[in-house]
């Protein structure tokens, strides 16, 4: 690693409206390292890789590359300037195949007339074996949100780039891809490649990063190298405060109780999953963990009526279900948050106030069924402080949110409701840390009050730390269950992935 | 495809509201401007008669921009709004001529036609096809039908009874009825969409279907009904031309389509679902009928008419364009 | 279509099965049945069969395909209201180069093979709506058109009606001209408009009846006194001559121009009976043409009013 | 919306072309079918002279439906088509009447409608007006100076020279010139937009207008480019129809935006961009055309034509949209 600075940015400012997104940032970036960026949601970190991307201008400031002053218009110019980008929100053309997708960039400079695609399929073939099992040719609208998340790196590794940056690559990926995504990255920065590496979770940033640079409410705040350093030092510069418990306490042997919140039995569906069946005690928290397509996703959606036609039995609070329809899930109190926050989980133009209260409309309307907006920016006003929501106005659309703030937008609706039974899927992905952990601890206190609570997640550390018991899902059926002590990243990898392991050996 | 751009309401109050009215100023400016020219421009312009012959000219019309404007709302479309009008005049004055009491006809026409948009929306919603292409076929088979019931022949309903004759021309005091319909549905319609769970879920629906079916919406519940909705306002449409122009035209109504969506998205409705409101698709209704009666006062040559009223909808279009995005 | 019989002169008919056709455009509106009742009648008392064809769109692709198709059928004769003159040349003169003679009616094709062009003279009814105005206000008042730009008898309704104002009561005063497309919301709006305008507006001159309805609405509900005056006629515009609302309605000879022809396009497949001294056996062409023949108009007022209800007329009548 | 069913290219060779295949072989069978059924019904059908006018009377407008076809997939659409082409037909027409030599008035008259093509393209991509709006006006527009021009009459262009007459009523052996020219567009269009690097752009741009911009791919150059190709394709077929039709007609085309665009829904093209092929276009204008021609061929009765067109269009896309699903 050496020390010159190829990217320096200097005194960036950026508004959006009344918002002060950036407030005169710096930030340099060597040559050949990977270097972390850090912040709460909202501090800027996604609006100034935009700048740099080309896709917004600064309102002030300047962009060195090389020493050069630059101006980037487009990310078409930060194309050729050498800069490439994994975007946090995926985007993706849904209508063409995955390889199609991988070389966009590629096709779009490319001079030749003809289309190859025996070739881009074969390319793309070649880059994805590194990070998974993909079929170039499908259309990318068939994918799940982990893989589309695989695509959208694979995309960027074609890219011949000096300046590669990666908003929040892993929040979708499970410890599985992510690793191979580190390998990636190390190979790349040993090339001279020079990384910058956006991401929530303190693990990777002290894993895989030489130095991390801080902001905080849209400024600069702090760099360190990460060996000089503890995660503590970078908590404290970016929320201003220590966090002392990252994950909240968990049920002690007292509190457990008899009372069984869900039971499910014998749960099947046509292809997706089948035979699955478990208990959900009372004050308890339950995680599933597993692969990638393992059918997580699906099992969850299939006790709440939202996809596939369903077989076996449901009881929720000992009363036996028979659900024709979400609505009815939603009724009886069952509410399901979407991995997919962009694609099911809120409503991009609509304002924030509408997004919180469309699980229950009732609950923000008089008699005639006519909507009381004070009672509806009320109820938003109330969850989005609980959950420490940076917003502007009330009135404004959940797309001027960072993806973060998004994120705690659609947890939001789902507290609204008062559930009785909450399925979690990927509930943190893109949160902060201080807001991670508060999440954490409103669940918590949830569980202790009585509500079910089940979290589908693919950071182990996080289901480690807040689950009471995990459940490990391995192509459509539950292959284990650990607790406790038991409860370690090897034993629920060993689990999820064993049969491969076994198919491979016989 | 279009991104829409944020639209803080930055004043206190109810911001839902700010929001509503802030996107239709503009609208309201380039109306009050063309009126403010078209009154130098013609002494007869701002006269009571004038203002109730133009108000008369869109008042109906506005009844299916309504209806078209909640299915845009819902992310659908209707292109049969000019021939399922057509129908319902038929229905009615064919049932009429068999020597139906014109109230019940009045009923079953408006009955067919909410059966209409139900067939509507049973193919858009079960078989999934593209609301685009069903009310295509549609708008075919009723015009068909309604040349089928008639021969092709306008039906004199010169002997409707004037009771129901003064639905079409009568008057309470100084205000036509038609007008007094025109605004009862407006508001109404206004109100509702603004305010209540209902219609809510038409805005969650098109905004984003899928995260609305993860809301417990029942998504094509919704569409199915903003379809059917659509076509019983026709219907209803239909039945006061009827009893206005005291005929049934087999051939009325043909390229209205194109002016109702014009006018919805013109006030601001987008055609990809999500965003829209009755006021500003009646303003837009407003701003396409007055430029048309202003060019009739004015006398312009009939064959300036139209490169004048193209170039002035897309002068005001890109105006209103322009200061929403200055505004935000 | 070649008649062999000896005895043609004397008895001249049909051969079994032999067709004529008549092809429009816009098939489905209702101008076309009573000239195809006309048509038929004509060829019900030669023992010949008919077809009603054309198609129902305002689309000239779509007729000339309809026209060509019609050949495909070999039919003796085709009676044609051509949408366009030109477009339809190269298709006409195919059809008579084949054997198969061609009348144009209500619109012609003039440079094309056709043998004859049945009409009504739409100068003859614009002069009439003139003079009838003239008769009944004086030769100094205002005066209005609707119009539909586009259409030719439409346009030449209006335009010759105009001219022959300005070239015969130049104090007559044309206050407004505003076109409404057949639309009778558009005709509406603009009648309302125009009343507006011009508060002593003595008549209102419009060139067919889908505007007359909607202008009278506005006549009745602005409460002014024009007189209306148009062309064509529907059962509601019929109404409101009985009403008073409207004047009069000067309606061509629907029956006629199908009649005659009927007559004009069975002539030219049978000219063998007739001997013109000409030069057609020279030069080749059919000796039974008709350049251009007036079927007439029928003048609509209070007075004879029952006699013009389409709908009572067709009952009992296949419209097939 | 439209929740497409996937569609996975499981089987071997190109996946992509594979895909393009399944799409369409739904519709042609249903054309198959069709053709069966009326050589049943009518001797005159399967005869030589009958596919000619039948043929003849799509292909122009196939041209235009090319044009269409590319900017849906661009995400665009267009409401001008039909009073573009008519526009065309009139600039050449009426400068080959001021003298002009009848090739050079083709080429203003191309070049002419080129321009409007660009000027919406501007309006869509600078200003930010959706497509539907700026087209609606250009339409209104392009209308207008055909009458202003024309006075409202067809110009008779009856003396426009052979050679050029050629164009639109010579043959090449049995073939009509017409059908030769509409071949080769649809076949280098349909080439290159599977095959080449320009025109995925469209693809990326129709499917994902941000992401495509994020790839790097200027995407309002796309959508103004395509929206400039669709205008110059109206103002070539404008041309052929004049050569073909020896006259211009101010009121050509009035309407047939929305069977140009159903042709090309028929085919798949998604009105939401991003999907579409020129063949399966093609393959919609033939179904439509063909249902057209076969109920003049069979002396349908005028008043159930529509009905019959109307049922016929919703069950062939319900049929399709079936045969889609399963297979998938
Ligand atoms: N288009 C926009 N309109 C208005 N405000 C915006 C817009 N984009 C971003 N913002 C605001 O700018 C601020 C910074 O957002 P940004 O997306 O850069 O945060 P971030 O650091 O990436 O957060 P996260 O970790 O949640 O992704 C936020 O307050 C956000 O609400
Ligand atoms: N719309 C779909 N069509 C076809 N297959 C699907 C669809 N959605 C999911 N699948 C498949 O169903 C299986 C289970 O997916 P699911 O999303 O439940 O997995 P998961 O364990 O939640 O993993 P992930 O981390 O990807 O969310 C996967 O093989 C996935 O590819
Ligand atoms: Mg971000
Ligand atoms: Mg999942």
């Amino acid at each position: 690693m050496t020390d010159d600075v190829i990217l320096k940015i200097s005194h960036v400012s950026k508004s959006f409206g009344a918002v002060q997104a950036l407030n005169g940032v710096d930030f340099e970036l060597r040559k050949g390292e990977i270097h972390a960026l850090a912040g709460e949601n909202g501090a800027g970190k996604s609006t100034l890789m935009n700048i740099i991307d080309g896709i917004l201008q600064p309102d002030s400031g300047e962009i060195l590359l090389d020493g050069q002053v630059v101006r980037i218009s487009s990310p078409a110019e930060a194309q050729k300037l050498g800069i490439g980008f994994v975007h946090q929100e995926i985007s993706l053309c849904p209508d063409v195949s995955v390889a199609e997708n991988i070389f966009m960039a590629a096709t779009n400079v490319s001079r030749a007339f003809l289309t190859d695609y025996q070739a881009l399929q074969r390319d793309a073939g070649v880059i994805l074996s590194q990070l998974a099992d993909i079929d170039p040719s499908w259309p990318v609208r068939e994918l799940s949100i982990s893989n589309q998340q695989l695509v959208e790196i694979a995309k960027a590794l074609t890219l011949d780039c000096r300046v590669l940056i990666l908003d929040e690559p892993t929040a979708a990926l499970t410890e599985k891809e992510a690793q191979v995504l580190f390998q990636i990255m190390r190979r790349l920065a040993d090339r001279g490649i020079s990384i910058i590496y956006i991401s929530h979770r303190m693990a990777e940033i002290f894993d895989n990063c030489d130095r991390v640079s801080v902001f905080r409410d849209g400024r600069y705040i702090v760099t360190h190298k990460v060996r000089d350093i503890q995660p503590g030092t970078i908590v404290n510069a970016m929320v201003g405060r220590m966090i002392d418990n990252l994950y909240p306490a968990k049920m002690t042997a007292a509190q457990t109780s008899d009372e069984i919140i869900l039971k499910v039995s014998n749960l099947s569906e046509a292809v997706r999953f089948n035979g699955i069946s478990f208990e959900l005690k009372k004050g308890e928290i339950l995680g599933f963990a597993g692969l990638i397509g393992s059918g997580r996703s699906e099992i969850v959606k299939g006790i709440c009526q939202l996809e596939g036609t369903v077989t076996g039995d449901t009881w929720l609070n000992g009363q036996k279900l028979a659900l024709k329809h979400y609505s009815d899930s939603i009724a009886a109190g069952m509410v399901y948050l979407s991995e997919d926050r962009k694609g099911d989980g809120v409503f991009l133009d609509m304002s924030i106030s509408a997004n919180v209260s469309a699980l229950k409309l009732g609950q923000v309307s008089g008699p005639l069924g006519i909507i009381n907006t004070d009672k509806e920016d009320g109820q938003a006003e109330k969850l989005g402080h609980m959950l420490n929501l940076k917003h502007g106005q009330l009135s404004d659309p959940v797309s001027s949110l960072s993806g973060g703030n998004q994120q705690k937008v659609a947890i939001a609706k789902m507290l609204s409701v008062d559930p009785k039974l909450i399925f979690l899927d990927e509930p943190t992905r893109g949160v902060d840390i201080g807001a991670k952990s508060e999440i954490h601890r409103i669940l918590r206190d949830l569980a202790r009050s009585g509500v079910g609570i089940i979290v589908i997640s693919s950071e182990l550390p996080e289901l480690i730390g807040v689950c009471d018991r995990v459940l490990v899902v391995r192509e459509g059926s539950i292959s284990g269950e650990v607790a406790g002590d038991a409860m370690t990243e090897e034993n629920i990898m060993h689990l999820a992935s064993v049969l491969e392991t076994q198919k491979k050996t016989a | 495809m279009e991104v829409a751009a944020p639209e803080p309401a930055r004043g206190g109050g109810n911001p839902l509201k700010n929001m509503f009215r802030m996107r239709e100023t503009g609208l309201i400016a380039i109306i009050v401007l063309l009126f403010a020219v078209m009154s130098f421009a013609s002494p007869y312009f701002l006269t009571w008669v004038n203002m109730r012959a133009m108000a008369m000219a869109f008042a109906v019309e506005g009844v299916v921009v309504v209806g078209m404007t909640i299915l845009l709302i819902s992310g659908g479309i209707d292109l049969s709004v000019g021939s399922v009008t057509a129908l319902a005049m038929v229905i009615a004055g064919w049932l009429f001529l068999q020597g139906v009491d014109p109230w019940v006809a009045s009923g079953i026409s408006i009955a067919s036609c909410t059966a209409i948009g139900a067939f509507m929306g049973f193919f858009v919603t079960r078989i999934g096809l593209h609301h685009f292409i069903v009310s295509l076929a549609v708008m075919v088979i009723a015009r068909g039908i309604c040349l089928l019931a008639t021969g092709g022949r306008p039906l004199g309903l010169y002997t409707l009874p004037p009771e129901f004759k003064f639905i079409g021309q009568g008057s309470i005091g100084p205000l036509p009825l038609v007008i007094i319909i025109f605004l009862v549905v407006v508001l109404a319609f206004d109100f509702m969409l603004r305010r209540t769970t209902m219609f809510r879920k038409v805005f969650y629906t098109g905004s984003n279907e899928k995260a609305a079916a993860y809301s417990g919406i029942k998504t094509k519940k919704v569409i199915f009904l903003t379809t059917t909705l659509c076509s019983a306002l026709c219907g209803f449409a239909g039945i006061i031309y009827m009893a206005r122009f005291g005929s049934a035209q087999p051939t009325f109504g043909i390229g209205m389509e194109l002016n109702v969506i014009a006018a919805a998205v013109i006030g601001g409705a987008s055609l990809s679902g999500g965003s829209g409101t009755i006021f500003g698709a009646i303003l837009g209704t407003i701003l396409l009928s007055v430029v048309s009666s202003s060019l009739a006062l004015l006398d312009v040559s009939v064959y300036w008419q139209d490169i004048i009223r193209g170039s002035i909808l897309l002068s005001a279009v890109s105006i209103d364009h322009y200061l929403h995005k200055i505004r935000a | 279509a070649n008649t062999t019989s000896t005895s043609a002169a004397e008895t001249i008919q049909c051969e079994p099965g032999e067709t004529y056709v008549m092809n429009v455009m816009v098939s489905s509106h209702p101008y076309w049945v009573p000239v195809y009742q006309g048509f038929k009648q004509a060829a019900a008392a030669f023992g010949c069969e008919t077809i009603f064809s054309g198609t129902p769109d305002y689309d000239i692709t779509k007729q000339i395909a309809s026209f060509e198709q019609d050949l495909v059928k070999s039919p003796a004769g085709i009676l044609l209201h051509p949408m366009q003159a030109d477009p339809f040349i190269q298709p006409i003169d195919q059809a008579v180069d084949g054997g198969t003679p061609v009348v144009t009616f209500a619109a012609d094709s003039p440079n094309s093979k056709r043998s004859s062009y049945i009409t009504s003279d739409n100068l003859a009814e614009a002069k009439f709506a003139a003079e009838e105005i003239v008769k009944q206000l004086g030769d100094s008042a205002e005066y209005a058109v609707l119009e539909n730009p586009g259409q030719s008898n439409h346009d030449l309704r209006v335009t010759a009606f105009i001219s022959y104002m300005e070239d015969n009561y130049p104090d007559m005063k044309l206050v407004g001209r505003q076109a409404t497309n057949q639309d009778s919301n558009a005709a509406y709006r603009a009648t309302a408009s125009i009343l507006q305008a011009n508060p002593n507006l003595g008549a209102l001159w419009i060139p067919e009846a889908g505007s007359a309805e909607g202008a009278v609405s506005a006549v009745i509900e602005a409460g002014a006194s024009p007189l209306v005056i148009h062309a064509d006629i529907t059962p509601t515009t019929l109404e409101h001559i009985k009403a008073g609302n409207i004047h009069m309605a000067l309606s061509p000879n629907q029956g006629m121009q199908g009649f005659l022809g009927f007559l004009a396009t069975f002539f030219a497949v049978h000219s063998e009976v007739f001997d013109p001294f000409n030069d057609y056996k020279v030069s080749g062409y059919t000796p039974f043409q008709l350049p251009f023949a007036d079927n007439g108009f029928a003048v609509i007022t209070k007075a004879n009013a029952e006699s013009f209800d389409l709908n009572k007329y067709m009952e009992g009548r296949d419209p097939n």
